[in-house]
């Protein structure tokens, strides 16, 4: 990293009065390392951890349960109906791809924008985008009549009937983005780890740990060069990663903003999803990282000031959201589209006015609790806070893609949805889904990245005269 | 998935039989059937199969009994091409497309090829379809053998090519698997013989005896040749007595009509000249009504607002609310029991009848208007009561017709179709009296189910209990059936050779289109082995008596020409003038009691014969869209007042019998009544039927059968779910249905385009596409459709469209691929109504294929929005973007039953694959038949294909002659014209989507004394046009 | 401690990563080409019939018409499979007595029809008219192969979807006078052997194929590649 | 146990600043094939070892604009010459709408090249190396930072590196084996 002058200013003297520190002091290069990799290659097995981990993996079960119910009746199992045809699969879809958003955002965007506080959180932020995509990703495929045919059809590769997919439908678009973006996440959590592995490597006492460390770290052995190369490369993709992100959400939009169903064919989609995106990504980073704190010691490293700048980076797109849902009220007026106007007015006071209203208290009311101080560094309120965003993302999409349909151009076709147990189970699934792989990677990676939590160090900075060099 | 039992299928080619439609869905769908099975009950049960077609016995019997379909049931049951299309074709799509190897098939050829039949060519043969006030005349289309789709017979006079909805899902019953399979002895299966034995002693103590101990009990006999052998019969048993039983059909016309010529007539309405319509509760234009077919298409041909000032006025006095009251221009919605005095009111001020009774209000408006009207269209017009009103009703009717000059012109009399016709409510009082009195031995019941639908206060069943020898004879096994000694098991009219008349007296033979599936008596054959013929063959019976009327010289060309035609020259009835006996009309009776009961007969199943037809069930029932049950309508005001909502269960009292129905709030109908339709409560008659709403014949008397006070309604606070396929029924403003007055038409033409702002074409930046061969369209005249639902059950027919049950359709399931959107207007009391059949739009920038991830859906060059099940993977995105929302989706296996059940199997269209779970489906404006027809086009040395030759099923069905498909290359087609006239816009037009279904704005002909002329600006104001909309 | 790894792990993790590489690109390839195989699609491969019918007997050493058995083919969608009677015809007089067909006196005997195994088996949602084809000019053997070479008959064609659009994209390659179409020994025109149609002589089929084209009023080839044409 | 060859000379550093001094004036004193080992990246280190330009942005762009245009060639292909079909009125190269998949394919391209290449030039995986042959080289990837001079090196003779090594601040010099 480059340790101008500026950056370790930031870092250790331009603290506004009480501000914390982004790393508590003491910390040495042995410190953070051995603080780190203890959670892994010494810490035992707690009883918490199992027994989260059980409740997680008992709700893995159960998606596999639903999914596979699913495959062997199809989706009427679902609420779903003509004309609601999207209802909880799609609406999870866009929720998880939207918590995702906030890893690549904190390792790529705040990477570009040198801002090096993200260092203790962007790891297991990278892993919760990982696991948020896993979690997405399923669903354009078992919400499909046929997930059998759907696997491989929406792919162009040369088949027998010599047909191709349809490149102007935004399903194909979102394989795409949702593939490369799954890819690139991948990539990019992996060349991060890379150093953090050679060190378990260099440290673990266990020989199939250290075997198959190494084998991870691929003999990383940080070479001056290797370095260099390294840190090129991991710049570039943070590079491709930062409109990559930007567009997956966009394109997630484009699924419903392509439409021309009044509540979906909206300009103002992009902007908003990927704020929205934004708020309930790092809703969710809160949700892992004040636990993770509390209860793996990691105060030291995950202090105070990340729960404040994330508090206010939710604060901000949270306010950007809800100036998104302003214009869509203002459209549904200025267009003077009977349909427009019918679809807000149904949003706000039809049937499921409820939903529209809940999602205004979850996602702007409540969240601007946030302007004050003692809640962005309470850590329990916080939390709080952050779960009642991530409901209100939720909800957010259940109005735009139930809400929207169930209402549309002709009143004959009119029709109510009503989610089955179904519906439920799927979706609580994909939480067990999402959980038990964050239990399993914060015991076998390391969860804050070791390298670049040393370049936070004063002791890792060239004294005074060299810097002069640059 | 089950990837290795299909490898090691096909490695062992030798054994075709067990390849034959493998294990591919094997377990996993017929362990989902069970569980379908035992998880639903009532509607869905249907679906499961016959489990009698797995047997050894079931395949012996076909082979003796079904000879041409024999070689279909070969190997385990699979065949020939065609019909191995409808069995796997689902299944192939799975199979085939999921990467499984596909499994081998077998080819199963005639052992004997019948001449008539080029393989893979449909035969369409003309027959008729028997129904109590007239049978309907049919075009049956055969594919090797088996019927699997009823058109109409556009040569008939009567119906001139229309069909109902009972005609067209009439062919789903003849391959129901829940009919009546076998001759039951108490329950046990009995063979024919058997049953020969056990009838000849009796039969003849009867004979030597004069038969004074014997009763025949059937429906409406129509059919020449079956009276000719009742008057045998009677002939034989000269002391045995002939009776008539039908619940519905005919109502109190007969009545009327003994009592002002002294004897029965039947009376036809020709619209053609008509100019005003009264009705007088009279339903005409629903499935039913006699001369429905021809009403509706004189009725359609009369609203042409073209006509300017000639244009038909309809009023409608009504009671419950009908499509025959939504087409009306003005409507007043009275109890049944008011409309008397309406109708005393409005024959005073024509001049007929007696004292003058004072209206009020609205009424006296009405009644003075309509008075005026047909005065002043004398000989042009006509009042048309309802079958259910009272004789005095009738009675006015027929005077003002009369005195109006009518008769003759508009107005018809012929002598009934019917060889009795009789009063049957008196005609089934007889037997009750004569079975309690211990003076019937043999009843013998042909065709009828008294048990359920005979008058409460007649006690049928107890009764019958009196007779020591009960015989039925009916397609199912019903509630008569099970009381009865032995039960025959009918046929089905596709199976037996027979006679009809239609409404207008013109007699059809009946010819079978195929085998009786198991081994059925028709009731020819029936009273042909009464009369001691038991080996006469239907075939014979029928020739026999036609040869005695036949004068002419060369019979057989004559019958051949007859049979082919599907008519009998000459026999249609002379109009008959005949001069009025007794004109003096019935004091109304006195009944006391606020509320006030109305029975009506079911839109979609008629008496109740058709309960077990699951298309019928899940057709919409006109007006409501309710699906799969009765309900007690009741107006919205009086659901309040009783603080009763839709779907609350309420207990209904009538004359110290009470029944529990689910309550359906409806527009326009008149407070405190209640009506309830009859036909539904059925148990233990057919997996489809049972279980379903409420049976309103428990409540019906004899001395009341159609309307009474009196009713006691009582909230039970329990609520029963009803399936309705159009919740809502409001346009909330929207320029959906274009209407004017005839004033504001003539005036203005064009209103329809001024209602919302199409974007103009070419305001793209892209070329057009140029569709340079076909370009097919079509337009549907709203000022047509009457709402009677014939072209949904038609399209259903033709493209092999699955039921999905009541819970399905309430989850919004529903897959009809051609719906008729029915929407109010104005108050709740008394709101204007609009039908809108909605198929999809074809669209030529169809939203729907630009979101189609893998291309399943795509424009042909002839414009057609092409839908490929087969690449289908089920996003559901297409009907999201869809804003007509005709697309339906596969859910769940929908089709299950086709695959499980060889009699469903049957009834398939080959042209058109069977779909499975996961796919999409929709409206192709029938491309099968385009195909047909451009394949003989080209074959035939590459001629056009003329206007008119390519039939949708739902043009061809309509009676209304609404739809009208054809090529919009070509400027003389149909419907280029119908596209170039300026009623013609096209649904949400504001989108952009360029729809190729258009529509013919509605135009009204209101009275402008009782509505004067009104600012029309709803619409405009609320539905503004959004040009920039996209696609 | 130092090293974990052996010398030879640095050759080995490359080779494996550029195995695993080869590999999934052999399997994507195996997978594409099975799906084309014979053992896939059957093209080539004779199934098991109840009696041993030769098309190569009947019609190269018989000359028997392809109408002959296969009545419907000029008028309908389905060729027409002959009905037992059609075998008796013949086999009431010669070979009464072999005992290969008594299958057929057997079916004849007992009115119960043969069950042959379909050789040319599309998939049930498409769609296919031979009558069309034939008069447009498509020879029998165009998608049969040479049948009257086949002891026992077997798919000559993959009947994918892709070998259809072969055809459906440029007809003008296999098309065919119309006199020709159940002529077996047909062969495209060469300069060594023309075709004449219609009084002029071709020798090149691109030419003869793009004026009957013409001359059968050949829809285009967007018309024919359309989805309805074989799906609906 | 024969005598393995000699890999190099390394010597191990407690901070940053040493290891660079010593790095910058092993560079100086002529020897070229050397090394420096370090647990975080530090700027200037490459520099001072003669490493002052990598090729893997170039390799990026290379690999993204072949992303680009084959995602585009792939669509365009499809769309409008192998089965062009009428999707609701739109032509049949509906490039705005062929954009999306494009930069989708922009940006794949250009990420895996960017790993596969840094991966690539850094001769990675490379499990076995000799510096690992010093036990203490374990501490590299923890808190110790280390200077190697290759024996490839054209001036290395190991006596003269061994002594001019131990005049820096190190903690340790020891010899690396193959």
């Amino acid at each position: 990293m480059q340790q101008g002058p500026e950056e370790k200013t930031i870092t250790e003297e331009r603290l506004l009065p009480g501000q914390p520190a982004t790393l508590a002091p003491g910390h040495t290069l042995g410190s953070i390392t051995d603080k780190i990799s203890w959670v892994v290659l010494r810490r035992p097995i707690t009883l918490g951890w199992v027994s989260g981990f059980a409740i997680a993996f008992g709700l893995l079960m159960l998606l596999q349960l639903a999914i596979g119910y699913l495959l062997f009746r199809g989706v009427g199992i679902w609420g779903i109906n003509i004309p609601v045809g999207w209802g909880f699969a799609i609406i999870n879809f866009v929720w998880w791809i939207g918590i995702g958003h906030a890893g690549t955002l904190i390792s790529a965007i705040l990477l570009l924008l040198k801002q090096n506080w993200r260092n203790s959180i962007n790891r297991f932020a990278e892993a919760m985008t990982l696991f948020a995509v896993a979690c997405a990703g399923m669903f354009p495929l078992i919400h499909t009549g046929r997930p059998w045919l759907a696997v491989y059809w929406l792919f162009p590769y040369p088949n027998t009937m010599g047909v191709w997919p349809q490149f102007r439908s935004p399903l194909i678009w979102d394989v795409f983005a949702v593939s490369t973006y799954g890819t690139i996440s991948l990539l990019f959590w992996f060349v991060g780890l890379i150093p953090d592995l050679a060190t378990f490597r260099d440290t673990a006492k266990n020989p199939v740990a250290r075997f198959v460390y190494g084998l991870l770290a691929m003999g990383w052995r940080g070479s001056a060069r290797h370095w260099k190369r390294y840190e090129s490369a991991y710049l570039l993709l943070a590079g491709l990663a930062t409109p990559l992100v930007l567009s997956v959400h966009t394109v997630v939009s484009f699924d419903f903003a392509v439409s021309i169903l009044p509540g979906w064919h909206t300009t103002i989609f992009p902007p908003y999803f990927v704020a929205g995106a934004i708020y309930s990504g790092f809703a969710m980073v809160l949700v892992l990282a004040i636990p993770i704190r509390q209860f793996y010691g990691m105060k030291d490293m995950i202090t105070e000031r990340h729960l404040d700048n994330a508090a206010k980076v939710m604060l901000a797109t949270g306010l950007i959201v809800a100036y998104g849902y302003a214009m869509e009220v203002f459209f549904a007026w200025y267009s003077a589209n009977g349909f427009e106007r019918f679809m807000m007015h149904n949003r706000m006071f039809g049937p499921y006015g409820w939903a529209y209203w809940m999602l205004i208290a979850t996602n702007i009311v409540i969240p601007q609790v946030l302007w004050i101080r003692s809640v962005r560094l309470a850590p329990f309120k916080l939390f709080l806070v952050s779960i009642v965003v991530l409901v209100g993302m939720w909800m957010e999409r259940f109005v735009i893609v139930a809400v929207s349909l169930h209402r549309d151009f002709l009143p004959s076709s009119w029709g109510m949805y009503v989610p089955t147990r179904w519906d439920w189970m799927t979706f609580v699934g994909t939480l067990g889904l999402f959980f038990t792989a964050m239990f399993l990677f914060i015991r076998i990676m390391p969860m804050i990245s070791i390298f670049e939590m040393r370049t936070l160090l004063p002791e890792s900075k060239i004294e005074e005269e060299v810097a002069a060099h640059d | 998935m089950d990837n290795e039992q299909n490898t090691k299928g096909a490695q062992e080619p030798a054994k075709p039989k067990a390849d034959v439609c493998p294990t591919k869905r094997g377990k996993l769908e017929l362990s989902e059937v069970r569980d379908m099975l035992t998880e639903k009950k009532g509607p869905q049960y249907w679906r499961t199969l016959d489990e009698l077609s797995q047997t050894p016995e079931f395949e012996e019997m076909l082979h003796r009994e079904f000879p041409r379909q024999a070689s279909e049931w070969e190997g385990g049951g699979t065949s020939r091409r065609d019909f191995l299309k409808v069995m796997s074709a689902s299944l192939a799509l799975a199979a085939l497309s999921a990467c499984v190897k596909q499994p081998l098939e077998p080819i199963v050829p005639y052992v004997r090829q019948p001449e008539e039949i080029t393989l893979g060519k449909p035969l369409f043969f003309a027959t008729a379809f028997p129904m109590p006030m007239g049978a309907v005349p049919v075009l049956v289309e055969s594919h090797e053998g088996r019927p699997t789709k009823i058109e109409g017979n556009p040569q008939h006079p009567a119906t001139l090519g229309g069909t109902d909805v009972f005609t067209q899902a009439s062919i789903l019953t003849l391959y129901d698997p829940d009919r009546s399979q076998t001759i039951t002895y108490l329950g046990d299966a009995r063979p024919w013989g058997q049953f020969l034995n056990a009838i000849r002693g009796p039969l003849n103590a009867q004979k030597a005896a004069g038969g004074g101990g014997l009763r025949l009990l059937t429906g409406a006999v129509t059919s020449p040749t079956l009276a000719a052998q009742i008057r045998d019969f009677q002939k034989l048993y000269p002391q045995a007595k002939w009776h008539v039983w039908e619940p519905v059909a005919h109502g109190n016309a007969r009545a009327a009509s003994q009592a002002r010529f002294g004897q029965p007539i039947d009376t036809q309405y020709n619209f053609e000249k008509a100019e005003v319509v009264v009705t007088l509760d009279g339903d005409f234009l629903s499935s039913g009504f006699l001369g429905f077919h021809r009403n509706a298409r004189q009725f359609a041909a009369r609203r042409r607002p073209e006509l300017k000032e000639a244009m038909l006025r309809m009023y409608a006095v009504e009671s419950t609310p009908t499509n025959t009251g939504g087409k009306a221009d003005h409507r007043l919605p009275v109890r049944a029991s008011e409309v008397e005095s309406i109708a005393r009111a409005l024959a005073a001020q024509v001049g007929v009848g007696g004292a003058s009774v004072n209206l009020q209000g609205e009424q006296a408006k009405f009644v003075a208007a309509a008075a005026k009207d047909l005065q002043s269209k004398r000989g042009r017009c006509v009042v048309v009561p309802g079958e259910h009103q009272s004789v005095a009703v009738h009675m006015l009717a027929h005077s003002m017709n009369q005195a109006l000059g009518a008769v003759g012109q508009t107005v018809i009399y012929t002598d009934p179709i019917e060889a009795a016709p009789v009063d049957y409510t008196a005609s089934l009082k007889e037997i009750v009296g004569d079975m309690n009195a211990g003076k019937v031995d043999i009843l013998i019941m042909v065709g009828v189910n008294p048990v359920y639908d005979a008058p409460v206060d007649l006690n049928f069943q107890q009764a019958m209990d009196k007779v020591p020898l009960r015989v039925h004879q009916g397609m199912y096994q019903d509630e008569t059936s099970r009381l009865s000694h032995w039960h025959i098991n009918g046929t089905h009219y596709l199976e037996q050779w027979g006679d009809a008349r239609a409404f207008d007296g013109t007699a059809s033979i009946i010819q079978p289109l195929i085998a009786p599936l198991y081994s059925g008596r028709s009731d020819h054959e029936l009273l042909a082995m009464m009369n001691g013929q038991s080996d006469a063959s239907g075939y014979d019976l029928v020739r026999k008596y036609w040869q005695t009327q036949h004068t002419g010289l060369d019979f057989e060309s004559w019958w051949r020409r007859s049979l082919h035609d599907g008519l009998i020259e000459g026999t249609t009835s002379a109009p008959k003038t005949i001069a009025a006996k007794g004109t003096a009309i019935p004091a109304a009776p006195q009944s006391s009691g606020s509320m006030e009961i109305m029975f009506r007969r079911d839109h979609t199943i008629y008496d109740g014969r058709f309960a077990q037809n699951a298309w019928l069930q899940e057709t919409p029932k006109p007006m409501t869209q309710l699906t799969w049950d009765n309900a007690v309508l009741l107006s919205i005001a009086t659901g309040k007042k009783l603080d009763i909502k839709t779907e609350d269960l309420v207990e209904l009292e009538y004359q110290g019998r009470k029944v529990k129905g689910a309550v359906w709030l409806t527009p326009g109908h008149p407070d405190n009544a209640a009506t309830v339709y009859l036909g539904y409560g059925r148990d233990n008659s057919g997996r489809v039927a049972s279980g379903l709403g409420f049976n309103a014949y428990k409540l019906r008397r004899s001395d009341a059968p159609w309307f009474d006070r009196g009713l006691k309604l009582t909230k039970t606070g329990e609520t029963y779910e009803l399936a309705c396929t159009q919740g809502h029924q409001n346009m909330e403003g929207r320029a959906l249905v274009r209407a004017a007055t005839l004033e504001e038409f003539i005036k203005n033409p064009g209103f329809a385009h001024e209602m919302v702002e199409a974007p103009a074409p070419g305001l793209t930046m892209y070329a057009a596409y140029q569709y340079k061969d076909h370009k097919w369209g079509m337009t549907i005249d709203m000022n047509s459709c009457i709402g009677c639902k014939t072209c949904v059950v038609a399209c259903q027919s033709e493209n092999n469209i699955p039921v999905v049950g009541k819970t399905e359709v309430k989850r919004g399931r529903h897959m009809h691929w051609l719906r008729i959107d029915t929407y109010h207007e104005g108050t709740a009391e008394n709101p204007k109504s609009y039908f809108q059949p909605v198929p999809c739009m074809q669209c030529e920038n169809a939203p729907c294929e630009v979101v189609c991830p893998v291309g399943a859906t795509v424009h042909s060059a002839e414009g057609l929005n092409d839908m490929v099940y087969n690449r289908c993977v089920g996003t559901r995105y297409c009907s999201n973007n869809c804003p007509y929302k005709v697309r339906r989706f596969n859910f769940l296996l929908f089709t299950a039953p086709v695959w499980d059940s060889p009699q469903l199997s049957m009834l398939q269209n080959p042209d058109v694959t069977v779909r499975s779970r996961g796919v999409m489906e929709k409206c192709n404006y029938c491309v099968q038949r385009i195909t047909h027809a451009r394949i003989s086009a080209e074959e035939d040395n590459n001629r056009k294909i003329p206007d008119g030759e390519v039939l949708t099923a739902c043009q061809q069905a309509c009676p209304a002659d609404a739809i009208v498909f054809g090529d919009m290359n070509d400027p003389n087609s149909r419907v280029s014209k119908m596209k170039a006239m300026q009623r013609n816009f096209g649904l949400l037009e504001e989108l952009n989507t360029r729809p190729r279904t258009t529509y013919m704005a509605v135009v009204r002909n209101p009275n402008p004394e009782l509505e004067p002329q009104q600012k029309r600006e709803e619409h405009a104001s609320l539905a503004v046009a959004d040009a920039g909309k996209g696609v | 401690m130092a090293q974990i790894f052996h010398r030879s792990s640095n050759s080995l993790a490359r080779v494996s990563m550029l195995g695993a590489v080869v590999l999934v690109a052999g399997l994507l390839w195996a997978a594409s080409e099975f799906q084309r195989s014979p053992y896939f699609t059957y093209a080539g491969e004779a199934k098991m019939q109840p009696v041993p019918f030769s098309h190569q007997h009947h019609v190269a050493g018989l000359g028997l018409d392809c109408r002959y058995c296969h009545t419907s083919v000029e008028t309908s969608g389905f060729a027409g499979i002959p009905p037992t009677k059609t075998c008796m015809n013949c086999h009431s007089q010669i070979w009464t007595n072999a005992p290969m067909l008594e299958p057929v006196r057997e079916s004849y005997r007992s009115g119960k029809s043969l069950v042959w195994t379909r050789v040319n088996d599309l998939p049930d949602f498409v769609y296919f008219d031979h009558s069309i084809h034939i008069n447009k000019g498509v020879g029998c053997d165009t998608c049969h192969g040479p049948v009257n070479k086949m002891p026992l008959m077997y798919s000559y064609a993959s009947l994918q979807m892709e070998w259809c659009l072969n055809c459906h994209r440029a007809p003008e390659k296999f098309l065919r006078p119309r006199d020709q179409v159940f002529n077996m020994d047909y062969q495209q025109p060469s300069s060594s052997k023309p075709v004449s149609v219609n009084g002029k002589t071709y020798t090149d089929q691109l030419a003869m194929g793009n004026d009957l084209k013409q001359a059968y009023h050949l829809r285009s080839v967007t018309d024919i590649t359309n989805c309805n044409t074989c799906h609906r | 146990m024969t005598e393995a060859p000699v890999y190099g000379i390394m010597a191990e550093f407690d901070n940053p600043t040493d290891l660079l001094h010593a790095t910058e004036a092993t560079y100086a004193a002529g020897y070229r094939k050397i090394d420096a080992y370090s647990p975080y990246p530090i700027e200037e280190l490459s520099d001072a070892v003669g490493f002052h330009k990598t090729r893997i942005p170039l390799i990026v762009l290379c690999g993204a604009i072949l992303g680009g245009l084959s995602g585009f060639a792939l669509q365009y292909w499809i769309s409008a010459i192998s089965y062009p079909l009428n999707i609701g009125g739109r032509p049949y190269n509906s490039w705005p709408a062929f954009i999306i998949v494009t930069f989708e394919m922009t940006i794949l391209f250009g990420g895996i090249s960017a790993v596969v290449g840094m991966l690539g030039l850094n001769g990675l995986p490379q499990p076995y190396h000799p510096v690992f042959n010093n036990p203490r080289f374990t501490s590299a990837s923890r808190d110790r930072f280390f200077l190697c001079i290759e024996a490839s090196d054209p001036k290395f003779e190991i006596d003269r590196v061994q002594q001019f090594m131990q005049g820096f601040n190190a903690l340790d010099v020891t010899e690396v084996t193959h």
